[in-house]
């Protein structure tokens, strides 16, 4: 028999206990038989269906997973259905951006009542998958397809307008006590001023690439008493979010925005904020007018051209070069867990070790993790000692919130964040 | 859980014919943590089951995997089998091996091969299950039962004949609800107030009923078994404890020509009043935009003349609290008002009847009034325009239901045998009148309702058109009503002197926001949503309350009252023991890891998330955190995939035993 | 102001004096008219009862003339014509009707041009200005406001006031000193162009309005419409004749009463050429 | 006499050593501003122009990022091991630059002092380290402050030495370097020479005495609170060796691996019971300095840092040794 006869397809699916695994055991009572090459896994509601499920089911070598439960309006807790249908929707792009056969992974409303159709889909996806075969894209090597590089335009140290004016304001703040400490960009790095004699260590130049809102999780600092942060208009947007999360509260700090003439990173050309909108104090003077719209860097275009499995080969080699230094979690303001998901071992979510699978899972989960929440700050690309251009997963999550939800992290305090919410009107073209 | 046993069902040869169940039993024995593995012919039947219970005691089993049918057959049976032999019964898991395997995949080689998959995946959950308890909620055995209309009455006292205190919340100076109103009743035709008023009067005095007249529901907090419920009591200017209800007052209030809220505006009562005779409790209210005393301070005559010193003129609005585990929502209906706007919707009334401009075209609830015996023309049918006795009246079916221009798309199922109903009492007052009715069709399905119908136009003569009535003009100070008879086939003009219109029945004002403080769902009409029309018409989606009557949907009285008990045993049952068992299969937050960003408490549909703090036993604070109240969570798990720190989990659906699962599969 | 003028049939024909009154009142208002040129039958009630599409493509037709010189708001004072034309606009929304009746009228139908009804064009000009304006207040009439079948109806075609109850005409004649009265005959049918074919019926109509409105206190009649004029002013005598009773209802035009009340005499405004022209 | 080779020879040499079963590692362009040592894919893929400072060590060749100790298969309830004896292949590291080439020893030492790590000998065994010696150095270098200089042979097998017209001198160290090249160089009389190296950034013994007597000092709350914690300094360290193993269950085929680890993770030092003895970054930073400058010169009598400089270089809030110890003199 030639090869694609031998070849059986194993397929996951995790259905919903009162709907589609009542229409499977329905298609059971009717006698309607189907390949037997489905294995169902039964979880109270769609709701319960983690994104990493779907990934781990790829990873133990599934050439296909279906992710079925109730349809909208019939969930048994009302609206377990709306909050996977958001999220699935969101997922999906991400999972195109990294080049996944989309076409391995179905999602469908399969009703307690529709024992036929619970048979035809697994009867046509099995078929579908008989085709395809093996997913041995999955994960490949060897090609080394080319995305433009991201650009930063290294230049020499300038300072910009506002400095001494910033070191005024700091150092008062801090001789008056409104302040116990600031948190600034120095010399060479990030400094945490608690001395009002100190404020001079403070600078404002093109070189101040750090978002400062990350250190306000810290315990040590929060320890300091009330903080001053300076913040970039971009760096700002961070605030809207943790405040939206209850990680921050306004009176709890003292917020300088400073207007900022690009700090030469990947952002800064196509910067949609040049002056802050939220600051306590604003300092500065915005170079140029405020650009409009914020069009999505040509690589990320060129990323999207590809065909899938050429994206994946392009992630593949950007995630082993990953050697799980978590320089991207540690700069990202968002990512404020005490205990992260990846240091979790009962059960190992993601393989904690630098392999390509346990790489692969770690940046799908940290940049899953961040859709809506992610304000384009960029930290995470420049803090990657391999090189891996992070910021490409966050602009793919970013676009999709925005063309399917109209929602900008950073954009709007009084929103409804975007996860943990839903519509009855969300968009699902792509669910049978 | 390394001593797992498998039980490998043949049901009959449902499973047997096309699973080799022997290859399966002994390729289950090799699965890792099984320590046992037999097949039988039929596990759920009693040996089966005792095979069960002995070999969990013989082998010392810590986990069960009984592979037969699908565990929405049987897995309450094998877990109360297990328990009954000692072992956790939250250690037993099934492996559909039938609905899923052996009745849709023919294949015996294919077949037999996928059961053993499917009982690895079943041995690999229940190697990581934990035992659990179920939750114990206690109970406070206290009843509330918000509005007091015939259904509100029947639950309370249903549930306080029952033993348990309830607590009644009426919004009226008196119970009585719309049945208090009516004249008599269909099909019986008996009178409403005399069936009614006793049971008023029992609620009034039961000693386990505590009655907040003139009083709504402000807040409700807590969860099923343990609800704080805020009552405002709104300012009475009486103080019902003194008074005696002797009626002084509202015989020497000078203030008379106030429109009665009870008669619909069809009567007149003073600012100081009692709404009917029969009123519970029989105790006076101010109306305070009517009061000279509390409007310009002036009079107070009802002051000097009260006896018992009750009147209190500097009442205000007082806030009581009460501790319940039950409520059941009892808040009854209000008819479709044919006025231009209705308050607060989008619903437009019948321009072509008139707005209401004209004085003689009343709704149902007000002809009710005028025939009543205790009505304010004391049973004399009176028009409202001039008093004279109407010899020709028009009543018109359907308006504002089943029309959706009017946005109202529903049937309200009364107004057909109340429309009978009304012609017959019409008769029996005016002999000579003579009665029309403008109908679609006439829905009189319950019992004796055809024969009533029947007996209302062939006896009494009552003249029934098929037709709509499409204008009302009022022409030469008689109303002359135009509408079609499409059996005749041709346009009918009734010049009469009074109309009635059988109005739509909408839920109570207010349902909206109490349906948002109770948390519970209503539709776009505003009527209360039943948790399954079917299976559980009298329970909500959260659990501890329920409904009955009018306000989950348009019915009649004996349908109310039915419903009224149905609920009432409901609160029985949950009421019979002091404490509350629930599936332990709920989630639970693990507070040291969580990272108090709360996406869960906004995802969570039954809000049981809420947020916390964790302390030190002395109370030291130590972090934020979201905490699991176990009195509401349903185990959706929903909290559970979106918890970035993974800090949210779900007892018996664990990520432990999940990941487990698919791992199997590697 | 000077606002696109689409006559329609009656105005230049039979009811010229509604146009004459027309012209009067809405000069001192300092609103010009300027008429549309190559302006064709709306094709009125009669049109679709003998084909849709002709009652569609007649309006349609009138749009795209309209449009192509430039009328951005076309008034026409009569509610058979607004109509119709509101009716054709609504039409042209569904894309393919729209290239369908393109192609009929040979001319790029957008229907982008907004139609007025006279009572429209009033609070365009606005109640409060013409108030003001208001030399001779109306003490002496108390009119019972009549707006005919079309003017509201069909409700989702024309969208104008409450197709049941409108109130509109009242507020104007209102702002003009007048009284107004509640009756019950406001949207009734008149007959309308039953006038030719079966008078008994217009006779009949026009009986049960005129004396409806005199049993609720009525000394006049106001319309916005010359076919309902024509039922009820050159009918009267005969329905008088017909039912044996003296009515003697003067029906004004809208803009007759608005014309009075800014001081013009009843010769300039035409309505010596009623029929019945005093109580 | 010395021995030289053209670059163009030196490729060819490369390309016939990854011909001929070898795997070769040595610096190449990543991205137009990131280079790495990474299995090379060509000889054309060895960057020899200019000077950038891979981002990363040669130590990912010998003491790997994720190292499979072994794997197990759970048969009933037995578990059956899995050895990971799969043989080494000869290995070559071309083009290395002495600072990273000087922290084998250091490695060797560790990963032999009381147990001798067999996988990391076996590897060991099995490369040959060419090294080139540096022609320029960026801001960050300080190869110079720990006893270092730009032409230094420890470690490596063989040195290259830049002669300018696209020539190189080959020294060879040891006999493994000279086999190596196997008579694949010219004789000639001109020799190179290691250039001066920049001058020193900080005195080590100074900064050995303060940290062995400031453990208290308010200085690390001053100057390492913004230290973010992430990994990048331990892992882009030539001589940074500590590790973790990790189950990695059975997605992954159940292994149990070796993986890199850093002081500056929490779980480096977090207890069972919640607590942790370094709570916080500066305790972290402190420890850092403290290992490097005193803990292990005490134990081997050598700076556990080759001074490459690329903590300070990739860290994403400038910290790194060399900020840090600077900051420590000049505070």
């Amino acid at each position: 028999m030639s090869e694609a006869q031998e070849f059986e397809p194993k397929i996951v699916a995790y259905v919903c206990n009162w709907c589609t695994y009542l229409g499977a055991d329905l298609a059971g009572t009717a006698r309607l038989e189907y390949p037997p090459n489905v294995r169902i896994i039964r979880l109270p509601c769609t709701g319960r269906i983690d994104f990493n499920l779907i990934i781990k089911a790829l990873e133990v070598g599934a050439d296909g997973v279906l992710v079925s439960g109730c349809h909208p309006g019939d969930c048994h807790y009302t609206a377990g259905n709306y909050h996977a249908r958001r999220r699935w929707i969101l997922f999906r792009e991400l999972l195109d951006t990294l080049g996944i056969d989309l076409r391995r992974i179905e999602f469908t409303w399969i009703s307690a009542a529709e024992g036929r159709k619970w048979q035809q889909v697994v009867t046509e996806f099995t078929e579908q998958m008989r085709k395809l075969g093996p997913y041995k894209e999955l994960y490949a090597t060897g090609a080394f397809p080319e995305v433009p590089a991201p650009e930063t335009a290294t230049s020499g140290v300038k300072s910009f307008a506002g400095e001494s004016e910033l070191r005024e304001v700091c150092g008062k703040l801090l001789a008056e006590g409104t302040v116990k400490v600031v948190i600034g960009y120095g010399a060479r790095g990030p400094v945490v001023v608690t001395r009002a004699e100190d404020a001079d260590r403070l600078v404002w130049n093109n070189r101040c690439f750090s978002n400062l809102t990350a250190y306000l999780k810290r315990k040590e600092i929060k320890a300091l008493g009330k903080a001053a942060v300076i913040v970039k208009p971009c760096d700002e947007k961070s605030l809207v979010e943790l405040e939206k999360e209850a990680q921050f509260e306004r009176k709890d700090a003292h917020v300088i925005g400073i207007a900022c003439e690009g700090v030469g990173q990947p952002k800064c050309a196509h910067c949609t904020a040049r002056t802050p909108r939220f600051a306590d104090v604003t300092l500065g003077v915005a170079a140029g007018p405020e650009p409009q719209s914020s069009p999505s860097p040509n690589r990320f275009a060129a990323l999207m051209a590809m065909p899938p499995a050429e994206r994946m080969a392009f992630w593949t080699e950007e995630f082993n070069r990953c050697v799980k230094c978590y320089a991207c979690r540690q700069v990202c303001p968002m990512c404020y867990c005490e205990r992260c998901i990846v240091d979790r071992n009962r059960p190992i979510e993601i393989d904690p070790a630098p392999s390509t699978k346990g790489n692969f899972a770690w940046h799908i989960a940290r940049a899953f993790h961040l859709a809506g929440r992610c304000v384009g700050c960029g930290e995470c690309s420049r803090a990657c000692p391999a090189g891996i251009d992070l910021a490409l997963l966050n602009i793919s999550l970013h676009i999709a919130a925005q063309k399917n939800f109209g929602y900008e992290a950073g954009a709007d305090p009084k929103t409804e964040p975007l996860i943990g919410s839903y519509t009855l009107q969300d968009t699902e073209a792509f669910i049978l | 859980m390394s001593r797992i046993g498998v039980f490998t069902c043949w049901c009959g040869e449902n499973i047997a014919r096309t699973v080799d169940v022997d290859e399966v039993a002994k390729r289950a024995a090799e699965l890792p943590g099984v320590r046992c593995s037999l097949n039988y012919k039929y596990m759920c039947a009693d040996p089966g089951q005792a095979i069960v219970r002995e070999k969990i005691v013989s082998e010392k089993l810590d986990g069960v995997v009984v592979a037969s049918c699908s565990p929405h057959m049987h897995l309450k049976t094998f877990r109360k089998a297990a328990q009954a032999a000692g072992l956790n019964p939250y250690l037993v898991e099934m492996a559909n091996i039938r609905e899923q395997c052996s009745w849709v995949h023919h294949d015996r080689a294919q077949a037999t091969a996928k059961a053993i998959e499917i009982i690895r995946l079943a041995v690999e959950k229940a190697r990581n299950d934990a035992a659990l308890q179920p939750i114990r909620v206690p109970v406070t055995r206290r009843a509330l039962v918000i509005g007091g209309g015939v259904a509100g009455i029947q639950a309370a006292l249903d549930i306080a004949d029952a033993g348990h205190e309830v607590v009644m919340v009426e919004r009226e100076p008196s119970i009585g609800g719309k049945m208090a109103g009516l004249s008599e009743t269909f099909p019986t035709l008996d009178c409403s107030q005399c069936i009614l008023t006793p049971r008023m009067v029992e609620v009034g005095q039961h000693p386990r009923i505590k009655l907040y007249s003139y009083s709504e529901v402000e807040k409700v907090e807590g969860f099923v078994g343990n609800f704080k419920i805020t009552i405002r009591q709104k300012a009475r200017y009486v103080d019902i404890s003194k008074c005696t209800g002797c009626g002084e007052c509202w015989n020497i209030c000078p203030l008379k020509r106030n429109l009665s809220e009870f008669d619909y505006g069809m009567g007149m009562r003073p600012a100081i009043y009692i709404p009917f005779p029969q009123a519970v409790p029989a105790r006076p209210v101010i109306d305070k935009s009517q009061c000279a005393k509390l409007i310009r301070n002036g009079c107070g005559l009802c002051e000097k003349k009260c006896k018992a010193e009750a009147i209190n003129f500097k009442d205000e609005d007082r806030f009581v609290e009460e501790a319940v585990g039950a409520v059941v929502v009892a808040t009854g209906y209000k008819l479709y008002s044919i006025a231009k706007s209705q308050p607060k919707t989008t619903l437009s009334g019948y321009g072509e009847y008139g707005y209401g401009k004209y004085k003689d075209v009343i709704d149902s609830l007000q002809f009710e009034r005028l025939v009543s015996a205790s009505g304010p023309t004391g049973g004399v049918l009176k028009r409202p325009s001039d008093g004279a006795i109407p010899k020709s009246v028009v009543f018109i079916s359907c308006v504002g239901s089943r029309d959706n221009a009017k946005g109202l798309p529903y049937c309200s199922k009364i107004c057909c045998m109340y429309t009978a109903k009304h012609t017959m009492l019409y008769k029996h007052k005016v002999h000579d009148g003579q009665a029309h009715v403008f109908y679609m069709d006439i829905r009189a399905g319950g019992k004796g309702y055809e024969e009533f119908v029947r007996r209302a136009i062939e006896q009494d003569g009552a003249q029934y058109y098929r037709g709509r009535v499409s204008k009302i003009t009022q022409e030469g100070g008689r109303l002359v009503v135009r509408g079609a008879d499409t059996l005749a086939g041709m346009p009918v003009t009734i010049e009469a002197d009074m109309v009635v219109l059988a109005a739509a029945m909408r839920p109570a004002d207010g349902i909206e926001e109490l349906a948002q403080k109770l948390n519970i769902g209503y539709d776009e009409f505003g009527f209360l949503l039943e948790s399954h029309p079917k299976l559980r018409p009298v329970e909500t989606n959260t659990a501890g309350i329920f409904i009955a009557g009018a306000c989950h949907s348009p019915k009649d009285i004996p349908e109310a009252v039915a419903q009224a008990s149905a609920a009432a045993s409901k609160v029985q049952v949950m009421l019979a023991a002091d404490e509350l068992t629930r599936e332990p299969e709920i989630a639970a937050i693990n507070e040291q890891t969580c990272a108090a960003c709360f996406t869960c408490v906004r995802t969570c549909p039954y809000h049981a998330i809420e947020r916390a703090e964790l302390r030190t036993p002395r109370g030291a604070f130590i972090k934020n955190t979201a905490r699991v109240n176990p009195g509401l969570c349903m185990g959706c798990g929903t909290c559970v995939s979106v918890c970035p720190s993974k800090s949210a989990d779900l007892l018996g659906f664990t990520d432990q035993q999940v990941y487990a699962e698919v791992e199997s599969l590697a | 102001m000077n606002i696109g003028y689409y006559p329609g049939c009656a105005l230049h024909g039979s009811s010229n004096d509604y146009e004459q009154s027309l012209r009067a009142c809405l000069s001192t208002l300092d609103v010009q008219l300027d008429e549309m040129k190559d302006w064709i039958c709306c094709g009125a009630t009669a049109a679709h009862s003998l084909n849709h599409k002709l009652s569609l493509a007649l309006p349609a037709r009138n749009l795209a003339v309209a449009e192509r010189d430039g009328f951005k708001q076309l008034f026409a004072p009569c509610p058979l014509c607004s109509m119709q034309l509101l009716k054709a606009k609504k039409a042209v929304g569904d894309e393919r009707v729209r290239k369908e009746l393109s192609e009929i009228v040979e001319a790029d139908v957008r229907g982008e041009s907004e139609v007025l009804n006279l009572i429209q064009l009033f609070e365009k000009i606005g109640v409060e200005r013409i108030k003001s304006a208001v030399k001779a207040p109306l003490k002496s009439i108390t009119a019972a406001c009549y707006y005919g079948c079309l003017l509201t109806r069909p409700p989702d075609v024309v969208h104008f006031d409450d197709f049941e109850q409108p109130t509109s005409m009242e507020t104007l004649v209102a702002a003009l000193g007048a009284k107004t009265v509640e009756w019950n005959y406001k949207t009734e049918c008149c007959g309308a162009g039953m006038t030719m074919s079966n008078e008994q019926i217009v006779l009949e109509l026009a009986h049960k309005i005129l004396s409806n409105a005199a049993e609720h206190g009525a000394n006049c009649l106001v319309v916005a419409c010359p076919m309902c004029h024509v039922n009820l002013d050159m009918k009267q005598a005969a329905v008088e004749r017909r039912f044996g009773k003296k009515l003697g209802m003067v029906v004004y035009y809208l803009s007759d009463l608005v014309g009075l009340a800014l001081g013009l005499s009843a010769e300039q405004l035409g309505i010596n050429r009623h029929f019945v022209t005093q109580a | 006499m010395s021995e030289i080779i053209s670059q163009s020879a030196l490729r060819a040499l490369a390309a016939e050593w990854i011909a001929g079963g070898k795997s070769v590692a040595g610096p190449a362009r990543v991205k137009p501003d990131l280079v790495l040592y990474r299995m090379l894919r060509s000889g054309d893929d060895l960057l020899l122009e200019g000077f950038q400072r891979p981002s990363n060590s040669i130590k990912d060749f010998l003491f790997p990022k994720a190292e499979k100790l072994y794997g197990y298969k759970i048969r009933g309830n037995s578990i059956e091991l899995i050895e990971n004896d799969s043989p080494e292949p000869a290995q070559v590291i071309i083009a290395a630059r002495p600072c990273d080439a000087a922290a084998l020893p250091i490695l060797d030492h560790v990963f032999n002092w009381d147990f001798h790590d067999e996988f990391y000998n076996r590897r060991r065994a099995a490369t040959t380290v060419v090294t080139l010696a540096c022609s320029a150095y960026d801001e960050n270098c300080f190869c110079t402050s720990v006893g270092l200089d730009p032409g230094s042979e420890r470690g490596s097998d063989a040195i290259l030495f830049e002669l300018g017209d696209g020539q190189y001198e080959v020294r060879y160290v040891t006999e493994k370097g000279r086999a190596l090249f196997n008579a694949k160089t010219e004789k000639s009389e001109r020799t190179g020479k290691g250039i001066a190296g920049p001058e020193k950034k900080f005195d080590a013994q100074a900064v050995r005495a303060f940290v062995t007597t400031h453990f208290e000092d308010p200085f690390w709350n001053e100057h390492a609170l913004t230290c973010i914690g992430c990994g990048t300094c331990a892992f882009s360290c030539p001589a940074c060796h500590c590790f973790d193993i990790v189950d990695a269950g059975p997605a992954a085929g159940n292994a149990r691996v070796k993986t890199w680890d850093s002081c500056q993770f929490s779980t480096f030092t977090a207890h069972a019971s919640g607590h942790n003895p370094r709570p916080a970054q500066p305790a972290r930073q402190r420890q850092r300095i403290l290992h490097k400058f005193a803990i292990y010169p005490e134990k081997f009598g050598e700076i556990l840092c080759t001074g490459c400089g690329n903590c300070t270089r990739n860290c994403p809030v400038g910290l790194g040794v060399l900020n840090v110890a600077t900051e420590i003199n000049h505070g």
